[in-house]
């Protein structure tokens, strides 16, 4: 079991014939993942990595029983792609791109709202269940399947602390990223519902940072879950008002600080990691308690 | 891309929102004779930060001549850094109240946010939060006028007050959705002999949305020059002032980096996040960029997904034998095309580091003057 | 029992203090029906009828169990009327107001859709359950309780049927206005599911007229009921490509004529009656059969 | 309100979508010097009605002069009962290809529908359903360049055409949108040299949102003088020919009314809704109406719901003191106010009738010329 993407997962892949449509779904078809078609207007009757490519969403869908799609269309046409995805009635929707207009995000979720359309970004780096199905362009071989459900709001950093538990022989049920954009398709606690639910997960990590209060939010939930959440925090070194990379990174008067956040995850009972090697451990100790 | 008072209350008067009578002087010229058509006047410098008029920014000349003249010496002056290009000279309004009235994207609710309030004319800041009216949009509605009759209600407002205040909403909605607007301000929302008029106008568009801003829209620049040069490569670069040099591919490992030099004692130079999937180029100008701060030791932390080890690896192997890095240089580099990334490395005799503690700590002894590899 | 509205139904009315708002809520209370509210902006503190107005709808169902709105806003307000009955939470809507924009119409519903509201109109007489509630401009006196559902396009056509069945002794269950405009909140279909589900309605009496297809897509319905359908038909004389009234009411290229109308009724099973007071003695025969 | 395929073309261009050079002429003026700038021309006849190109009203000319010449004979001439009042001159495409595509509401899905077909150029009613596509726009996605994709692939067009497709039709429902339009039709769409363009241009706006046409759109009418003055006081009136005067409130009873005319042997002289509340005045205007139309006979069928019947029999009083009722009139009257009203009648002599089929049997007794009560 996992939680959004299993091994029945089908996925439609818009902007295929890309650069990084192209690249990543060779990576998918190389980690097992079943893409089924892809597609890209005026490019109908291609093959890319053998996958077949449609000028529409309603095209392929008609021709392959696609179940979600990964979006690697340029920030202009997300808006349009991902409509296009929702009207055709697919119901997991994952946006890599970056760059996306703020109110194209706002249609884009009120929208998947309407249609009760999962969406996981945009500005993201995807979501993978390990061994079963994977959408995004993390790296391959950094996971290992198990017990440990991943959360993160930013992708390089939920690298590292997914590379350190498969280091420590410590597998994941699923690692989602949220999207480091202001606006994106699910919240911690959207995600921490589905590990709180999900029968194979056992011990769940949050990968937060500093900015918005996100993780304030979660921690509200965390209070409730009957499962072990460990916390990885990133910013506790940022100085104040500086806008470090992403909307969500900007610290001002006390609000979404470093110690706030710490407070509420260790008030809600979860276990704060400060250091990216120090999540295994916390983890391991979660998993035998 | 913050927009001056002055392009705001531009953009208030094409979408039907009432401002003041007013034009904006980027030089005294013409300012007397201007003012001498207004009542009275007010002489605004136009700056992007707030606080103005504690800095001394806002003038309320008594005749046409002295306007002209705050208006020269308003142009002359430096607030918080930055030299005032422009002034705002406007007629001065009778304030009987003053309101406050935003609209912005509540992220956590996905959704865009009213933000209103009785209590207008200070920092929202400092409002007290039940003394805040905040109402959600449902985009597939829009803001329609029962919308601003019902912040008017909570607000307490009389209703000729709540008639006008619904019309604004409306407009101000439509050039928020319109213009890709962050951030709808105006503070104070004044009631000046039973009109409402927008005293200020503080307008934040949303800069992904730049390639569809209006042609006549001039842009405005808040970067430095180097992050200036960073962001015209896609990628984001804050000075800080410590003594290593850090290029990370992400925001949130570039974030906890810094954190881990802190945590072995070193100090971070800047906040460079090249994640994205630079290609080898903009790897290359990064690096440049970086260089060009001095710093006494490099750290780079690449873990690749979308960003290619290999890219990464021949950017600073192109910058080495170009230009060349006369600095100690520690680079940590694991994920997509990973073997082929550090193979390039070796040739230019680096040794990549697969542990990010062993990177972080050998960095911060480089720069702390320990002897090199 | 009846259908959309019954005796627990509590009404708000939009637009109370003009002219006809103000009028109708005289006559829906002296027949009784629970009016709690009144909406009207910048008159809030007055009253109507002894009905308290407010300035807006999310006042009036903070302070009032209300459970529907019937709106007598002028046309270009209707919208904006809608739009905020809806998001106050309200999810049955009656609206009296013709000559609505096409396209507002257009928002309106797509509104209702989403936020599963039930509208009745525009441009309609309204929706009475005889002897329990009332939401509509409709003259008191002709209605009576008893097992006939009656849904109609058209409003005086549908007093003409339903004062008929009253003076031959046979009652209502409810006597629902689908609305003459050529967007309208409810289908005959709609309101012939709810009819076939109710266990007080016997007989259902659909009243038509010539021009589009409602008549033809509810006979596709009709063939599938248990009950037993009346139909009453007006334009048989109607000369063809004459618009008359309202946009339904146009015939063109031999769709949605008197004959085709007759034909499917009559195919699906439906006894069909041209004179208006033939619909009574259908009426008891089927009541009787 | 249909638009002139000149005034739909001016909005084509407005919106940015592509039409031939062309240009209206109100008189035979200039046409000739304008033509002279085209490598050939077309002149158009405007009128409303279809198939105006059997009718002659569509000419050729091989030059400038020929055209001025066409452009006067088409100006003189009557299509249809309706004379011409403007020309339209225009380029005379090369037409590779002819397609259709039109947005107008679907009713019974209360949604927009989008009708297209590569089989364009021909009514649209004689296409075969299975050439057709149809495809509905969910007003709260809009109608996004996907939209218009997916419509070019069933069409079966080639990917370049499927481009400008989609292009058109964001274009055409952003008109459709925002002019209140009831249908938006071009027929044919030509493909022409590898472009698409809209060859004619069918627009009609919703008369119900008259009240926010943009100002500088001329407003068209096709009503005969009674139908207008009916309209301006909201009421609906078709002249049909028979003799006796029809009034009666609702576009349902009206029709029924007839119909029940018809039973009993009579012939109604037109159809009058005199529904949806008109007060007295407005009736006693449309009761105007009606005995201008010299009937043998009036009846008037009267369910008061929105309608007050005291109203009504104000009217009739008025309308008999005044000016005076020279013919038979039958009045049947219940509901709202049904009391007062049938009093005020009996106090100018009338009787009113409660039943339906009593009313209509005597005023067909009348019309025929069997004697008053």
């Amino acid at each position: 079991m996992a939680v959004i993407i299993d091994k029945d997962n089908v996925i439609l892949v818009q902007g295929i014939t890309g650069k990084q449509g192209s690249f990543h779904t060779a990576q998918m078809l190389a980690y097992g993942a079943r893409v089924a078609a892809g597609v890209s207007p005026g490019k109908g009757g291609w093959e890319v990595h053998g996958v077949p490519v449609f000028d529409t969403v309603a095209e392929a869908v008609e021709k392959h029983p696609i179940t979600s799609s990964i979006i690697f269309i340029p920030a202009p046409g997300v808006k349009d792609a991902a409509l296009e995805a929702m009207s055709a009635g697919i119901k997991t929707l994952v946006i890599i791109t970056e760059h996306v207009p703020l109110h194209d995000e706002l249609d884009i979720m009120a929208y998947a709202e309407k249609l009760n359309v999962t969406v996981i970004g945009p500005n993201t780096f995807g979501i993978i269940s390990p061994g079963q199905s994977k959408m995004g362009i993390m790296p391959n071989s950094i996971y290992t399947p198990g017990p440990v459900g991943v959360v993160a709001r930013s992708g390089t950093l939920s690298y590292e602390i997914a590379y350190n538990l498969t280091v420590n022989g410590i597998g994941q049920s699923t690692v989602v990223g949220l999207g480091g954009d202001r606006v994106v398709g699910l919240s911690f606690t959207d995600v921490l519902e589905k590990f709180e639910r999900d029968p194979e997960t056992k011990v769940v990590v949050v990968v937060g940072e500093i900015g918005g209060n996100a993780e304030e939010e979660a921690a509200l939930y965390i209070r409730q879950m009957t499962k072990p959440v460990v916390a990885f925090l990133a910013g506790r070194s940022a100085p104040p008002g500086k806008r470090m990379g992403h909307a969500g990174a900007i610290i001002e008067r006390g609000k979404g600080t470093f110690a706030s956040k710490v407070a509420a995850l260790t008030a809600a009972g979860a276990k704060v990691a400060v250091l990216p090697w120090e999540v295994a451990e916390l983890v391991k100790e979660a998993l035998e308690g | 891309m913050k927009l001056y008072e002055y392009m705001g209350k531009d953009i208030f008067r094409r979408e039907g929102i009432p401002v003041p009578r007013g034009k904006a002087f980027f030089s005294p010229e013409g300012v007397a004779d201007f003012v001498s058509g207004l009542p009275s006047a007010v002489v605004k410098s136009q700056v992007l930060s707030g606080g103005r008029g504690k800095a001394g920014g806002i003038k309320f000349p008594g005749t046409p001549a002295e306007a002209e003249a705050a208006a020269g010496e308003l142009l002359s002056t430096v607030i918080k850094d930055l030299p005032v290009h422009a002034v705002l000279v406007e007629e001065r309004l009778q304030i009987d109240k003053e309101y406050y009235v935003a609209i912005t994207v509540d992220g956590a609710r996905r959704k865009p946010l009213v933000i209103a309030s009785a209590h207008g004319g200070v920092d929202i800041e400092e409002v007290a939060e039940e003394h805040l009216v905040k109402m959600h949009v449902d985009v597939h509605a829009g803001l329609q006028p029962y919308f601003g009759r019902e912040v008017a209600r909570r607000m307490g407002l009389p209703p000729d007050e709540a008639r006008q205040l619904s019309q604004l909403l409306v407009k101000m909605y439509h050039l928020f959705r319109t213009y890709d607007a962050e951030l709808v301000e105006i503070n104070p929302l004044v009631v000046s002999g039973n009109q409402l008029v927008a005293a200020d106008a503080k307008i934040t568009l949303d800069d992904e949305a730049s390639f569809r801003f209006p042609d006549w829209l001039p842009r405005v620049e808040e970067r430095t020059e180097k992050e200036q040069r960073a962001a015209e490569i896609g990628i984001s670069f804050v000075e800080l002032g410590g003594d290593i040099g850090v290029m990370a591919n992400g925001a949130g490992i570039t974030m906890a980096t810094l954190d881990m030099i802190h945590h072995f004692g070193g100090s971070p130079r800047n906040f460079m996040d090249a994640g994205g999937g630079a290609g080898t180029e903009a790897t290359a100008r990064a690096l440049e960029i970086l260089l060009s701060t001095n710093p006494k030791a490099i750290l780079v932390n690449i873990f690749g997904g979308i960003t290619r080890c290999d890219d990464v690896a021949r950017a600073f192997a192109r910058v080495k034998e170009t230009v060349g890095i006369p600095v100690p240089i520690v680079i940590r580099l694991v994920g997509t095309n990973e073997e082929a990334g550090v193979e390039i490395l070796k040739q230019q005799g680096i040794n990549a580091y697969r542990t990010v503690q062993d990177a972080v700590a050998r960095a911060v002894e480089l720069a702390a003057g320990k002897e090199a590899i």
